[in-house]
């Protein structure tokens, strides 16, 4: 602060000092109104973005048992263990991720044939043991209703934006062709500056 | 044993405690300590004595002064861990039991000219009540000029040692 | 042990300073000196420890709670019912904490100085009149005595600092010594004012004196003598916000410059009894701050006629000393998440440079005001 | 119940006088010897207080009144003796009464 003299700077100094202290607590008594924003953990869990990558989540009855996700995998931590029977019917044993190395990369959803597993949203790993994080995705029932059909809504989103994305570049394609076609190929071009560019239309920056 | 005299007995221990560690601490904070001891013991004195207003004038003045400026003092100063030395104290002691002796002769040398005074009688009650004390400082005929000489003696006081303790030019400023 | 033995005798040293007082347990045992006033001490003592510790158990709960909602979180909701009772599981915690001396602190003034922090709290808790009859001791020195035994703490805290054998400590015994000695100017100034409008230093009388105005609130100090005695209590509050080391004058135990400053050390019950200190002289403080300006028990609104005499009237100022008193802890409570921590300069600028000529501008007013 | 003799509270007070005067004899640090004073000056308040005391209501006043000019004394006394010891130990680095000894050069 700069230094001020006087009778009159020793009352602005006074005038400044419960003025803004004044300005202060109003703002932490509106803050006090508010609601909080915490969450109370156990019980209720923070909403997570559409494409979170939890724990996976095993669509059983589709799944083929082709072992591609356990190829896939970058760091092997899926065991897949099972019997096929004669007539295509699998007898399964084991389908566990070991979450102590697992790092959500979904690799092993991508190739899936059957798209059969997918990244969850439960992020809750607390344990009290690490042996506990081997978990059997059979038996595992973390999974809630609501997680699956988010899940299936945003991988039906993603195919939707993908779809449009590929329509626009075919649209934009056969503009450029038309352009070209009449011999100016700089100006639409240019046209193409990044802050123009759709926000929701993200597919296609991928 | 009325519990006045065990209220004494206790007080006269911690203050008589509080005087000897003065004396004899190796730590000047443990001497400031015991000061604070002994001057509380004082307070507790004047509160058996009737003399509530005091008491409390010394606690909020001594203790919550004096003793404050003084551990200041030694917390300003460096540690100085002077050895007590026996024959200091000695020597000192041939002169305070002097000193002792006599003081003890003018008090009880003239023990039958005690106007008013009645060893066995115990301690007013109830006096010295705060609106009196006020009054006396206010009277003139009272205690009115002397309280003003030290209301003077305090205002010459602080001025003095703001000047003193102020650091001007030389060393440190 | 040694911590339990100065709040005992300072509530034996109030009790005896009460020298024509009434007071609950003066009566209850006769009015005589001796073994009656030793046993009323005893008795008295306990109902102030009981009051004393139950109250900073609320107000640790209300600051965390407030503080919370004031940073958009809950704080504490599991232990109990809107975690009230969290306070309590803390002090249980605490008391079964391991207490650890230093193996270079000193031994004997490390112990006894958290009591000695707590025994002037707990003594002046007796001199709170929380209705027209219920207060322990009624000294006629109220006021004085007051200020006498917050003034008691700054030794405690320094014994603590210089007794922990660690830097820390010792500057913030150091930052409190000086912040307390210079807010005691400001905060006696102040005092003066709330003793010269009524004429008398007794906590009691003065919340008598401050009954039935217009709508029983016309009496109040800061509404009789608005010109002069608002002011005055809005610097009495900063002072005694100093006085008690809240933020923003929590230098002594900053923790980002001093790790707590000092009370470092000091682990388990041993720093309980600082927690609680802290806690009690928010009370405190505020208390003698409504007796003072704010009407006392006086309920507003409500002519004091006719809530007296019975035990209900009792029990119902009391609550309304209590709730009164909260809303100024609230506000202590609301600054400290409003205002940073100041520095050392600053504190002693505010205080000399500024709360200082205020008072002593309203005490001369009120003298002018009161001779009028 | 018998009230408390007035001579103990002059054993106290000569007690503590004694003390205050060993201390001020004895000690080589200004500080300590500050402290000396304080408590005798506490003895001889205590003597006024307790003869005051015991000549009843006017006496007890009067001791009350004699003894405050004590502590105001002992107040204005500690800040200048201090600010006094302060600045000496400013100018010779040292606390001890025989080091400023500049005038007898």
């Amino acid at each position: 602060m700069n230094r001020r003299d006087g009778f009159a700077g020793w009352v602005r100094n006074l005038w400044d000092g419960v003025f803004s202290t004044m300005v202060g607590m109003g703002i932490t008594i509106r803050y006090f109104f508010t609601k909080p924003v915490t969450v109370q953990f156990p019980e209720e869990k923070m909403e997570v973005a559409p494409r979170y990558r939890g724990i996976h989540y095993l669509e059983q009855d589709l799944c083929i048992a082709c072992r591609v996700c356990e190829k896939a995998c970058p760091i092997d931590c899926i065991e897949i263990r099972f019997k096929r029977h004669p007539g295509g019917v699998n007898e399964w044993f084991e389908f566990s991720l070991d979450y102590n190395k697992c790092m959500f990369c979904e690799l092993c959803c991508i190739p899936c044939p059957k798209s059969c597993i997918h990244e969850g949203r439960e992020y809750s790993m607390v344990r009290y043991d690490r042996s506990e994080l081997v978990l059997d995705l059979l038996t595992w029932k973390g999974m809630r209703e609501v997680d699956l059909r988010t899940i299936k809504e945003a991988e039906e989103e993603k195919k939707r934006k993908a779809a449009e994305a590929a329509a626009r570049r075919a649209a934009e394609k056969a503009k450029k062709e038309a352009a070209a076609k009449e011999g100016d190929p700089g100006k639409p071009r240019k046209k193409e500056t990044p802050g123009k560019r759709d926000p929701e239309g993200g597919g296609d920056e991928r | 044993m009325s519990a006045e005299i065990l209220a004494f007995l206790v007080l006269a221990t911690a203050t008589v405690a509080g005087g000897v560690v003065t004396l004899w601490s190796r730590y000047v904070v443990h001497s400031a300590f015991g000061l604070m001891l002994s001057l509380l013991g004082v307070a507790g004195f004047y509160v058996l004595l009737g003399s509530d207003f005091l008491a409390v004038t010394q606690v909020v003045v001594y203790v919550g002064g004096v003793v404050v400026l003084y551990l200041f003092g030694v917390m300003l100063t460096p540690p100085d861990r002077e050895e007590r030395s026996i024959r200091r104290i000695a020597v000192a002691g041939i002169f305070a039991v002097a000193a002792l002796v006599v003081l003890l002769k003018a008090v009880f040398g003239m023990e039958g000219r005690w106007y008013g005074v009645d060893p066995d009688r115990g301690p007013a009650s109830g006096g010295a009540v705060i609106r009196e004390v006020g009054n006396a400082f206010m009277d003139k005929e009272a205690y009115l000029l002397p309280f003003e000489i030290a209301s003077v003696l305090l205002l010459v006081a602080l001025v003095g040692a703001v000047f003193i303790a102020r650091r001007e030019g030389g060393r440190g400023s | 042990m040694i911590s339990a033995l100065p709040p005992a005798a300072a509530i034996f040293l109030a009790q005896g300073t009460g020298g024509e007082s009434r007071s609950l347990f003066r009566d209850l045992f006769g009015a005589g000196s001796g073994w009656g006033s030793f046993a009323s001490a005893v008795l008295g003592f306990a109902v102030v420890f009981a009051v004393a510790s139950a109250l900073p158990v609320l107000f640790t709960w209300a600051e965390r709670r407030v503080s919370g909602r004031m940073q958009q979180r809950r704080g504490p909701n599991r232990v109990g019912p809107f975690g009230l009772v969290q306070a309590v599981a803390d002090g249980v915690k605490l008391m079964f904490k391991e207490d650890i001396i230093p193996a270079n602190a000193e031994r004997f003034l490390f112990a006894l100085a958290p009591g000695l922090v707590l025994a002037g709290m707990i003594a002046a808790f007796a001199l709170i009149p929380f209705s027209e009859r219920a207060i322990v001791v009624d000294a006629p020195l109220g006021v004085y005595l007051l200020a006498a035994l917050l003034s008691l703490q700054v030794l405690g805290v320094v014994m603590a600092g210089w007794a922990s054998n660690n830097k820390w400590s010792l500057l913030g015994a150091m930052r409190e010594a000086a912040q307390m000695v210079s807010y005691e100017i400001p905060m006696g100034i102040c005092l003066l004012i709330g003793v010269l409008s009524f004429s008398t230093l007794s906590l009691r009388e003065m919340s008598l004196a401050q009954a039935d105005g217009w709508l029983n609130v016309g009496n109040w100090l800061i509404f009789r003598n608005p010109l002069f005695a608002f002011p005055a209590f809005v610097v009495l509050y900063v002072a005694l916000l100093a006085n008690t080391k809240r933020a923003p004058f929590d230098l002594p135990e900053a923790e980002s410059e001093l790790v707590s400053g000092f009370h470092t050390e000091y682990s388990g019950i041993r720093f309980s009894f600082f927690f609680l200190e802290e806690y009690a002289s928010m009370f405190l403080v505020s208390a003698l701050a409504v007796c003072m300006f704010l009407g006392g028990w006086n309920i507003p609104f409500l002519p004091g006629s006719v809530v007296t005499g019975s035990v209900g009237a009792e029990i119902l100022a009391a609550l309304v000393l209590i709730v009164k008193s909260f809303a100024l802890v609230f506000v202590m409570i609301w600054l400290r998440w409003t205002l940073p921590r100041i520095r050392i300069d600053q504190v002693m600028n505010l205080c000399y440079k500024y709360l200082t000529p205020i008072a002593f501008v309203c005490l001369i007013g009120t003298c002018w005001w009161e001779l009028r | 119940m018998s009230p408390v003799p007035l001579h103990w509270y002059l054993a106290v007070a000569f007690l503590l006088f004694v003390l205050g005067l060993l201390v001020v004899l004895s000690r080589r640090n200004l500080i300590y010897i500050l402290m000396g004073v304080e408590l005798i000056l506490n003895a001889s308040s205590l003597v006024f207080v307790a003869f005051g005391s015991y000549r009843g209501a006017k006496g007890l006043l009067d001791g009350t009144v004699i003894g405050t000019f004590i502590v105001v004394l002992a107040a204005a006394e500690a800040t200048i003796a201090l600010a006094i010891v302060l600045n000496i130990f400013g100018t010779f680095h040292s606390v001890r009464p025989e080091d400023p000894n500049l005038l007898k050069e």
